[in-house]
């Protein structure tokens, strides 16, 4: 007689579903996947839960990123990123693979900084491991290569321009 | 006496000469780029100064901007910090020639050593061991081959004009030579407009270790002990400690006194550091001499008590050494690790950005010198160090687990840093031993790099965490903004009437 | 070996015990009641442990649920730290029955010098000089006034269970003398359940000077030096520093070894501090001794490089002090400034509430020892005390002027704090002499409590930025949540088609 | 020609006006009474605006308090509480003091604490300078005092509450 929450947590490969089942001041009773986790859980510091567990004390870190719904957390060296699946994600997750599209066409470089160089122009053929553009930030250059061949079908930057971590750079056909 | 420094610098460093500045009661200009108007120094100092573009090269670069904002606040010294402008004997020229203190040596002392080979031949003419390798400058394929048959393999190849890793190739087998030495020399064009290399004997399980001098304008020189720089990664310092693990009491005053010979051999003044190369048999070479404050200088002061800094300030003013070679002694054991804003598990490629949250580990034996803060967001054009942690303890294993508990500490939210990698590196048996040389990076490859054991119960609690930052935003969203920052957080139950507690 | 430690306290002194033990490699377990779910210790340490409401009389106070839950936990070892039960001989009594480890000495050694009239007796017999006063405890107006006429005045009456300043009273005149009794007895009966008192001959001009003594369990008995802990403001100490401004080398010898006696003397073990005044003639009288961990002990970990609490936890082992008396030595100077949420402009009205940001100060010579966070709130249940900041100098002077930029550079957000306070006594000429006793603060009040003067830019800047906050609340809450917590503000401008830039 | 800002700042007894008469990225010109300030000004921190005029280098604090509209901003050891009154505050202001009310008659205490002892009741006659309530906070008690004589008409708490600063706790007729 439980109801069935409709939210899912993915961390890496592993999609598990989530509910609250009770809570009182900071205590929590949840389950996750099949284990049910009563903790004594409260929001310390702005993106810090400290949770009692069985006597053991554990801060933990939490930051959204980006990318909607999806947050990193963090206990000592161990860093994991979480999706929260909910049926507004879900949807739109279904709606993307229906229209088959597929955002594996596009460079871009994980990390924020300056474009030095971008070895290739538009129309250019270019192969699997070529370099596609070179980004300099805090005094070290980094080339990026592409992954796949194919023809260049856009240049969304010129050498110069200051970018944000995870742009678009380049479009492949 | 000087009265108010200008400081040609910015991060961490110029933090810290603000700082000294401070103490002496005296007056501190910071000059800023156009990414810089929120780093620390700005904020810090008495005074600012807006200098430029972000790019160094359009700012803290152009030596003319420099000496036009130390004019324009009536600044009578000018700090030029590590990097940028600190090596450039044309800017201490330049300064000199405007009547402002310079805080550093002599423009003649910067060109001798600066140029890596009449720094060589001045050290062997002072009794100073070197290397094996070329006595001029090499800019031909012949000449070249001519050298390496004389010194025989393995031999390194660096840029004439270089530092910090920029242009060095090593080189095991003849049918790689060519290749390297062409491609040291455009790298070294590229960043230094200058290719001329020279070669030397490429020592085998080689140890950094570096003396710390101070001389003054009167003649005086001493050292201040040596410091141990071997835990490198592509060239690049990261781990230093005092005392050395592998130094004697008998080497360290015989280095110390070719320190003391290196420095006299171009009238030094100011604080400088003797580099060697250390083998394992306690044969030491002269390296290079790094005419200005050094990053790991912290050290250095922690067991020697001595306010470098200050010190510079003193000599730059004329004054005599405030200490004697007899007054100084190394009390205790000095650590430091450098925090980079880089991801080592991808390669150590740069983070810059946003600091969400900073959490700076503290207590007995623990120095933090950094400039970010919560809120401020790195910029890409300048180095990824943000801070250095230096841990102190009556001995060296002490001053390792105060490191260790001191990394577990630090917080750093929002960016990627080296931490967890120092921590690692903290842990390897070797290091703790002391046993290790410049290859210690490389040897413990495996087990630094190796992915971090499974805690199934960690990843549990961080996906629940996870799930309440998400139930707690999307109440933000749908009720505006909450009224106290930082209340305790409440979840929003969607489905309040099933909670049965 | 002690394999975990269970610290039965809070604050700074619960995390600086733990800092030690993660150290150590040691497991520790944090006891918390309802106001301090919260706190630091909680989060740092290894587990925690809930031991009932806010008030201390109901959690930190109540033996039986620390015994309770260092036997839940399996932790072998109890660290009490300062105050609550640190002094608390039953406790010391019930944990061993335990078989538990008690860190500070046996249960007969803190009675000894708990009860402050036991004390002297000892002391006298042990050849440690004593304040001339009563030899017994007094309950009665008559024998009181019999005892004044045998000291003279002035006097000061003292509760025989007491500290902190609690039932204290100084008597200058004959005429107030009864009064003073009656309310020292009546105080003291209020605060630790027992009206018995003391009376001693008051010292003029009185240094409060102390030495920190180790003991292990095999007989061996070292002293760390002095600390002069003169500045107090009602018998509380702010600032304590070591080496004491009025100490000689002779003298230095001739009280650490009545130090030592002392400590014999109830055969103590562990970490003590033997307390002393001392007059303008450097004649010095015993005062009381503290048979735990003293809040100024880094101070004394400074000069000395010993970590004390990981002393305290060795000796508790069974192990013999890793020091001898010849290996010691003071380097340097070192001071304390305790940091209290409290407002020195408003009476030291205690000022409890929500951090709303925290910057900490950096650099060389500075350690912090603090618990509180940004968002934490500090509760009105404990002692206001919230940090304590710490400077290293090669010399007094350099000391002082890095505590003066260090307070500069600590901000505290939300509540009041002593730090304003602080820095005007660094920057008393007679302070930076080190020409004070304990009425410094009294002697320097008109001073200390002047307002400060006027400075009408600053005032201006200040209510622009007030006005710039204003209008950044009005636009989030027409807009909503700004998109980025620290994105630059926007100015909203309600007239913007008249902004003429 | 200037558009007049209704807005006046209050700090102490002084009260001006304001006025933004430009802006453009972090440079601000404002008018604060008879002087104009040309300022480079931006928020670096929560709380915290880097200020920089004629060189010169500024770090200022801010921090709404729980009043409406009050704010306390610091610079080094100087602290200002400063009033921004608005259209909408001297409304409120004019009202109240229209309707003769006043709340000099509650007794309050500036720190949170614990109420120790109270040791007046409804209806008793207190004169000026008698203590009316005993509040505890971090380990210190403090008496605090009726500034009037009269009759105690309310007490709002009990002994042992836990009060919150500027709560009112006695009323006075």
């Amino acid at each position: 007689m439980y109801y069935m929450s409709s939210i899912e947590l993915k961390c890496g490969e592993r999609k598990v579903p989530v509910e609250i089942i009770g809570k009182k001041d900071n205590r929590l009773h949840v389950r996750l996947g099949e284990t049910d986790y009563h903790l004594d859980i409260i929001k310390v510091e702005k993106n810090i839960y400290s949770i009692l567990l069985d006597g053991r004390s554990y801060d933990i870190e939490v930051a959204a990123t980006e990318m909607k719904n999806t947050y990193t957390a963090r206990y000592l060296c161990h860093s994991y990123s979480i999706e929260v699946l909910d049926a507004e994600t879900r949807y739109m997750r279904s709606r993307l693979s229906a229209l088959g599209e597929s955002q594996e066409n596009t460079i871009s470089c994980p990390m924020p900084g300056k474009i030095v160089k971008i070895p290739v122009k538009k129309g250019d053929k270019v192969n699997a491991g070529e370099v596609v553009i070179v980004v300099s930030a805090m005094k070290m250059e980094s080339e990026y290569k592409t992954g796949k061949s194919g023809l260049i079908k856009e240049i969304l930057v010129n050498e110069g321009d200051v970018i944000e971590a995870n742009m678009a750079l380049i479009v492949l056909e | 006496m000087i009265r108010k420094v200008l400081i040609a610098n910015r991060g961490e460093i110029a933090v810290r000469i603000i700082r000294s500045c401070r103490e002496m009661g005296i007056g501190t200009v910071a000059v800023f780029s156009d990414a810089d108007r929120k780093s620390l120094h700005v904020r810090y100092a008495d005074e600012a100064i807006h200098i430029g573009p972000s790019p160094s090269a359009e700012s803290y670069l152009v030596k003319e901007k420099i000496v036009e904002a130390a004019k324009r606040t009536g600044a009578d010294a000018i700090h030029p910090g590590y990097g940028f402008l600190s090596e450039n004997a044309d800017f201490a020229d330049l300064v000199r020639s405007e009547d402002i203190i310079f805080i550093g040596p002599q423009a003649d002392s910067i060109r001798l050593m600066g140029d890596k080979i009449s720094a060589r031949t001045i050290m062997t003419q002072a009794g100073v061991p070197v290397v094996p390798g070329t006595t001029g400058k090499i800019t031909g394929e012949k000449e070249a081959l001519k050298v390496l048959n004389s010194i025989g393999l393995p031999v390194m190849i660096k840029a004439s004009a270089g530092g910090g890793g920029k242009g060095m190739r090593l080189v095991y087998n003849q049918k790689d030579f060519l290749k390297a030495l062409n491609s040291a020399r455009s790298e070294s064009m590229a960043a230094f407009g200058d290719d001329a290399i020279y070669i030397e004997k490429y020592i085998q399980s080689p140890h950094h270790i570096e003396f710390q001098v101070l001389a003054d304008s009167h003649g005086n020189v001493i050292h201040l002990f040596e410091r141990e720089c071997s835990i490198q990664r592509r060239h690049q310092k990261i781990i230093e400690e005092t005392p050395s693990p592998i130094m004697t009491p008998e080497l360290r005053r015989e280095m110390g006194e070719k320190a003391i010979a290196a420095a006299r051999s171009v009238n030094y003044e100011g604080a400088g550091t003797i580099e060697f190369l250390v083998d394992d048999n306690l044969n030491y070479y002269f390296l290079e001499m790094n005419t200005r404050l050094q990053v790991e200088h912290p050290i250095t002061e922690r067991v020697t008590g001595v306010d470098l800094v200050k010190e510079q300030i003193r000599i730059a003013a004329g004054k005599e050494l405030g200490y004697r070679q007899e007054e100084l002694f190394q009390d205790g054991h000095a650590l430091e690790c450098r925090i980079y804003a880089e991801d080592p598990d991808n390669n150590f490629m740069p983070s810059p950005g946003l600091i969400r949250k900073i959490t700076e580990p503290m207590g007995f034996g623990v120095r933090t010198d950094g400039y970010v803060y919560e809120g401020y967001e790195i910029p890409v054009y300048y180095d990824p160090m943000i801070s250095k942690l230096i841990t102190w303890g009556k001995t060296r294993d002490e001053a390792i687990t105060r490191m260790l508990r001191s990394l577990e500490e630090y917080y750093i939210m929002g960016i990627r840093t080296s931490i967890d990698f120092l921590k690692r590196i903290m842990e390897i048996p070797d290091f703790v031993k002391g046993k290790y040389d410049t290859h210690f990076i490389e040897t413990h490859e495996k087990v630094l790099f190796a992915p971090y054991d499974d805690m199934p119960l960690t990843e549990d609690l961080s996906m629940i965490v996870a799930y309440l930052e998400y139930l707690e935003k999307a109440k933000i969203k749908t009720n505006g903004v909450p009224s106290q920052p930082v209340s305790n957080w409440k979840i929003q139950n969607r489905n309040q009437h099933l909670v049965r507690w």
